[in-house]
């Protein structure tokens, strides 16, 4: 298979981000891990998006996807890093094939709020199990990689590695994807779903697959998220956190898999600086912000790069 | 337009560049405490409890630095370095402290971290804090799991947990009114408020099991309304109502539940309520139980730490009396002061034998370089050190977890001024779990002393 | 010759509104029937009968044999029956050539064919440029679709229908929206294309001469019934139709 | 029986707050096609104005009664300076924009209002209990409530038939109507959409504040009151139908019983009783409950 110019770059990135690991201050790995969880979620978004569809309960998966992998380590003692990921991104699949097969059929606005109402019913479920500490979560603690034990500063970097290797390959996956036969119809359903269908394609089949695939994302973000912080709770599937990936995704714009990774990191950069330097108004920079974004940069930060290739 | 782009494009950069580039070199010669302060500072919580306690820490900084701090603080900052403080919201939940936490290690170079009142919050900082080797100390988040579940080197909390909450109002309820039968509560639907209920459920079960039980309200946080909640307890007829509610949720309980009677037949226990008596003269009812989470604010015993810390407040706050996460925010301040100070004087004491040099404290600041966390942590551990509400022993969790005592009282409204009366005091002995024994499990067994 | 599409006894109501009343057809292959009738007159309804938008009260549609009366529009599609629209329903975000390319990308994809769904597509591909100058769209090649004149919009509705390679293709008002001068233009390089291919063609129609030119069939519509079937030159010369659809029009 | 009539006026009580609320989400959203998050802000740029307004009323030494006149007109003033400011302001330059990117652009309003009001209200919570009690109490099903709770559920009474009475008798509703029904037709016909917007979004912003205002003195008012609102109201208005002033009423009461039920019978599964109705509804009904079935012309 051949690789397009994105995927060279994307795995070049990431060798590169990998091999300065170790250089990098360590609140950058930890700037970077953040950003690049959010990014993998947001991939997902912006597949979705792309599908001319916006979820406000994304957080339900990114939640159930970091829960899946806490229970790993809280119940099954299996705190092992890739086992985790696994089981976080098998979860949310599970339960966006079932969930798909009602959400399938929404548009527009509904589809947010039913969304909405999904991931608002797992937080009050989250809310009254005592034994999982209700809203005050659990700590997470992952203890190996592939069966290889690891702690301290060897554990530090495996997860930074791993959150950037993942990074890397679900964006790679997500390209040679969005370049597909397949992948393609994406935008063509957001354009015109009736001509998709009356070309011969199941718009809902398709919606399906990328809300699965979505989900996938989102529950591989939420269990790295997971390793990464080292403790879960509820707040992961409030509506706020899913406004905040919605926020990310129009912010990166949908054009190219780099965008939800720069996106992330703008976005987690601006508001950890606001809590710092300006800890009570951070909620208006982020305002003023998001405004900013929406009128002047209606096509995300990536039209930014676009317009400059373009001649 | 494509100047724009390209401008924008450039600031991007630069934005990014300067996030990823290495920190400036750490100053060599240290000139400065820095402590990163975390505190709700939007949401429901900042109104009755992060603003008083970052008000608290500010005047605290600026007394401690002035050496204005009552005996046996008198010395400036923390070992005559100047505090210096970094504040920080609490708001967005676990994942992004957890990132902030980073930050203000790694990013702003803090030499230690205090604050946290969120129980979720706390239980995610805590391993954090750990793996980074930052000494943190937790200021006010109740939930006893921090230290049950795990331990910690570089963790440690001044303030007492909240089983004692329960465990207190149940010996006070049935020292004052044993005759009663039906128990009911309302509590907010999230930990602290089912950690509340069911600590207190368990207490009563445990000490009185003829009591009737009947399942607690357990409304949304910060629902707002609660006809429908009021109906239900005033349909259920009880003896006793047990509330944890605090902030905006009490107050509006209160304001729409007084009126409507509520109170008249049955016993209301208020464990957070103390703060709130200034606040609502005429809507607590005579005769309702009041804590305040430790024996806080009006049921302090006079000392003069607990003036001091008055006085502070009041001028900061333009009048108000320091409510208990001013003191909760106090107990941390000189906690950390007084391990780092100890940690120093034993560092002299084994390097200069008392009495052969004049002037210790003169030769101790010239002399040594400040004392390092590690040798802080040393002396931190089961230390016992004077709060503004007496003596804080670090006496669970190895060492890590601090006892204190608690009291309840009993309002009483005289002349438009709530008042506190018949107030008893509880040894911490009597209302907290032994080393190594969760809390539940110690109120099921019968409050056993031991393992 | 066989008949390839057959209704029988289709009926179609919205509420008090009969939109298709006792509709009986047999299309016979490779033959281009012309759908006449004023607005209202039931033929889009039978278009959209015909490819599953709208299901009939009663009756059947067969399309060689297989009653396909109850399947989804895009099961329809598949089986071979394609469609243009009076507003053309483009992707109008995408290029021309990447229009085009969606049809192909779903011929290439159909069925459960996973590896073939998921392989590149790297450049538009030959069956894209094929169409492109079967319809003399080249010009239009990397032209926004949301942004062509009315006319290439239209032409480009119909190549979108041609691209999925129909046995049966429906056109409704193909050159509704087309300047006088173009129109024929238009349906000459739609013939063409059509004939190269072997295509059954029904078409709705307003414009007399387009009907007489090209079709050897056609069925005037009234009021959700059938008044006339035959010949053009019978068809448009009979007493009914020249009352009801052709006297209405002028 | 008592115990019927009890869950029936909590449910009445509650459902009339959230009416009162909703409606002016759902007006906004069916005329405008926005589905305003700055709606929570409004509610509690209301309720603090309540108490400013009321609070100086009452330190002069007026009659308490007159705070009803200051709760009335605390709304008023929210409503006729931040509903037009807002989308004279803001709003107008977006309209071309996807529904959904507006509610990014309403969130980021929320959060903006959010730390102003912190700004100049402060953190602490402010109490305005008088007039809840002013108008003394009543007895039903053997329980005692405020006397106030009967003017909340009149409000919304008369907030609904002063809509629908407007909405359909009046010759500015009919055209409102029409725009809610098909926009472009309606500017085609000469109907002056812009202002008809201006309007809206300001009879909107009066609602919501209208709600803030008159939940001023039951609560105590502090920042954050209106992020939990929001959803509230958000449920009812798509378990509605979005865009229906009869959905939000019907949706108000259904949410209102379902959760007064909670509470009586099942205290335990309140907390997420009402995301599970609005589920089910929309599973149901993929448009709420009040929804005009959408056929595409093609």
């Amino acid at each position: 298979m051949k690789l397009d110019r994105t995927s060279v770059a994307l795995l070049a990135v990431g060798a590169v981000l990998i091999a300065v690991g170790p250089v990098l201050p360590k609140w950058g790995v930890s700037l970077l891990n953040v950003s690049l969880c959010y990014g993998i979620v947001v991939l997902g978004m912006m597949l979705m998006m792309r599908t001319g569809l916006v979820s406000f309960g994304h957080g339900l998966y990114y939640c159930i996807g970091a829960y899946a992998g806490g229970l790993l380590d809280h119940y099954l003692k299996l705190p092992d890093m890739l086992l985790m990921v696994a089981g976080g991104a098998l979860s949310a699949a599970v339960v966006a094939t079932i969930l798909g097969f009602l959400l399938a059929k929404y548009r527009d606005i509904f589809f947010a709020m039913l969304s909405l109402a999904f991931s608002m019913i797992l937080y009050g479920l989250l809310t009254k199990s005592a034994s999982l500490g209700s809203t005050d979560g659990f700590n997470v603690a992952a203890k190996s990689i592939a069966g290889v034990a690891v702690n301290g500063e060897g554990r530090q970097f495996a997860a930074y590695a791993l959150t950037v290797a993942l990074a890397a390959v679900c964006a790679l996956l997500l390209n040679l994807y969005l370049r597909s036969h397949r992948g393609r119809l994406a935008e063509a359903i957001r354009d015109n779903e009736l001509r998709v269908e009356y070309m011969g394609a199941s718009v809902r089949n398709i919606v399906h697959l990328h809300y699965i695939m979505a989900a996938t994302f989102a529950g591989i973000g939420g269990a790295m998220m997971s390793i990464n912080i080292g403790h879960i709770d509820p707040e992961m599937t409030y509506w706020p956190q899913s406004g905040e990936f919605v926020f990310i995704g129009i912010l990166s714009g949908t054009g190219s898999v780099f965008a939800p990774m720069l996106g992330a990191l703008l976005f987690e950069t601006i508001r950890s600086f606001a809590y710092e330097y300006s800890p009570n108004t951070w909620q208006m920079v982020l305002g003023i912000t998001m405004l900013i974004v929406i009128v002047f940069l209606p096509g995300g930060l990536w039209s930014l790069f676009r317009q400059r290739r373009a001649p | 337009m494509s100047r724009i782009t390209h401008a924008a494009v450039a600031a991007l950069a630069t934005v990014v560049v300067s996030v990823l580039a290495p920190a400036p070199a750490q100053a060599v010669q240290k000139t400065t405490f820095r402590i990163g302060f975390v505190t709700f500072l939007s949401g429901p919580a900042a109104g009755p409890f992060g603003v008083p306690a970052k008000l608290a820490a500010e005047a605290i900084v600026e007394s401690l630095n002035a050496g204005k701090g009552p005996a046996p603080y008198q010395v400036k900052g923390i070992g005559s370095l100047p505090i210096e403080l970094v504040v920080v919201d609490e708001a967005g939940g676990g994942t992004k402290q957890v990132s902030e936490f980073r930050s203000l290690v790694e990013r702003q170079n803090v030499d230690a971290v205090i604050g946290y009142i969120g129980s979720g919050d706390c239980l995610a900082i805590a391993p954090v804090a750990e793996e980074l080797k930052m000494l943190t100390v937790l200021v006010d988040c109740g939930t006893p799991r921090v230290f049950e579940e795990a331990s910690y080197k570089y963790v440690f909390r001044t303030r007492a947990h909240a089983t004692m909450d329960a465990v207190a109002a149940t010996l006070y309820l049935l020292d004052n009114r044993p005759a009663v039968k039906r128990i009911t509560g309302i509590n907010q639907n999230y930990a602290y408020g089912q950690d509340s209920w069911n600590d207190f459920e368990a207490t009563i079960k445990t000490i009185r099991p003829d009591a009737e039980i009947i399942s607690s309200q357990m409304p949304k946080f910060g629902a707002g309304q609660y006809g429908a909640e009021i109906s239900a307890l005033l349909s259920a007829n009880p003896d006793v109502i047990h509330s944890s509610l605090w902030g905006g949720d009490l107050e509006a309980f209160m304001l729409q539940a007084q009126p409507r009677d509520l109170f008249k037949r049955a016993q209301l226990i208020l464990v957070a309520g103390e703060p709130y008596l200034h606040r609502l003269p005429g809507k607590i009812p005579d005769g309702t139980i009041i804590g305040a989470r430790g024996a806080n604010g009006a049921f302090a015993p006079d000392s003069p730490i607990k003036r001091w810390l008055t006085e502070l407040y009041k001028g900061k706050s333009g009048g108000l009396d320091p409510n208990y996460p001013a003191y909760s925010v106090a107990n941390a301040f000189l906690g950390l002061k007084t391990a780092f100070e100890k940690a120093q004087r034993t560092k002299i004491g084994s390097a200069i034998p008392m009495g052969a040099a004049k002037n210790v404290k003169e030769e101790m600041e010239k002399a040594y370089a400040p004392a390092n966390t590690e040798e802080a942590i040393a002396s931190f551990e089961n230390l016992v050190f004077d709060g503004p509400a007496g003596k804080v022993r670090m006496a669970l969790g190895k060492g890590h977890q601090a006892v204190q005592g608690t009291a309840y009282g009993t309002t009483r409204l005289e002349n438009g001024v709530i008042k506190l009366g018949n107030i008893k005091y509880y040894d911490a002995d009597r209302v907290t779990p032994p080393e190594g024994v969760s809390s539940l499990d110690w109120i099921k067994s019968g409050f056993r002393k031991t393992k | 010759m066989t008949a390839i599409l057959v209704a029988a006894g289709l009926n179609k109501s919205f509420g008090a509104v009969t939109a298709a009343n006792d509709i009986n057809i047999a299309v016979e292959r490779d033959s281009v029937v012309g759908l006449i009738g004023s607005n209202g007159a039931g033929k889009t309804t039978f278009i959209n009968m015909v490819t599953g938008y709208l299901k009939p009260t009663t009756g059947t549609i067969s399309f060689e044999g297989r009653d396909i009366t109850a399947l989804a529009p895009r099961q329809i599609t598949r089986l071979g029956i394609c469609r243009s629209f009076q507003i053309p329903q483009l992707f109008n975000s995408m290029s021309v050539a990447e229009n085009l390319l969606v049809g192909v990308g779903i011929m290439a994809s159909a069925g459960s064919d996973w590896i073939a769904a998921g392989r590149q597509t790297g450049n538009p591909g030959e069956a894209v440029d094929a169409i492109l100058d079967q319809f003399n769209l080249g010009g239009y090649r990397d032209r926004q679709a949301g942004l062509l004149p009315e006319g290439t919009r239209k032409l480009l509705d119909i190549a979108l229908a041609m691209v999925v390679q129909p046995r049966i293709l429906l056109l409704d008002e193909p050159t509704s929206g087309v300047s006088a001068d173009e129109k024929f233009e238009l349906m000459d390089m739609v013939m063409k294309a059509v004939r190269e291919t072997g295509v059954t063609v029904l078409f709705v129609e307003h414009d007399m001469e387009i009907v007489e030119r090209y079709t050897d069939r056609v069925l005037a519509f009234y009021e959700g019934r059938i008044i006339a079937d035959g010949a053009p030159a019978t068809v448009l010369d009979a007493a009914e139709v020249r009352r009801y659809i052709i006297g209405e029009q002028r | 029986m008592n115990q019927l009539l009890v869950v029936v006026f909590d449910a009445l009580t509650y459902s009339a707050w959230l009416f009162i609320i909703a409606v002016g989400l759902t007006l906004i959203y069916g005329v405008m096609k926005i589905l305003n998050i700055a709606h929570g802000s409004l509610y509690a740029l209301g309720a603090f104005s309540a108490v400013s307004l009321s609070s100086w009323w009452l330190a002069h030494g007026y009659p308490p009664m007159g705070t009803y006149a200051m709760l009335a007109l605390a709304a008023l003033l929210v409503g006729l300076i931040a509903g037009p400011l807002i989308e004279r302001g803001l709003l107008q330059f977006l309209y071309e924009k996807d529904e959904v990117v507006l509610v990014l652009v309403t969130y980021a309003l929320f959060l903006i209002l959010e730390d102003l009001m912190k700004l100049v209200w402060g953190v602490d919570p402010l109490l305005l209990y008088e007039p809840y009690q002013l108008l003394g109490s009543i007895e039903i099903g053997g329980i005692g409530y405020q006397s106030f709770d009967l003017v909340l559920i009149a409000v919304a009474v008369l907030v609904g038939i002063g809509l629908a009475w407007v909405l359909n008798r009046t010759r500015s509703g009919k055209l409102l109507k029409a725009v809610i029904h098909d926009r472009e037709m309606s500017a085609a016909l000469g109907i002056n959409v812009k202002f008809t917007y201006f309007l809206t979004f300001t009879v909107g912003a009066i609602l919501a504040a209208v709600g803030g205002a008159l939940t001023a003195p039951k609560i105590s008012v502090v920042t954050g009151i209106g992020a939990e609102v929001i959803v509230l109201a958000f449920a009812v208005v798509v378990i509605g139908g979005l865009g229906s002033m009869g959905g939000a009423a019907l949706g108000a009461i259904i949410v209102g019983l379902v959760r007064t039920i909670a509470v009586h019978y099942l205290p335990e599964v309140e907390v997420f009783s009402i995301y599970f109705v609005m589920a089910v509804v929309l599973i149901v009904r993929p448009k709420g409950l009040f929804s005009g079935a959408e056929v595409r012309r093609i």
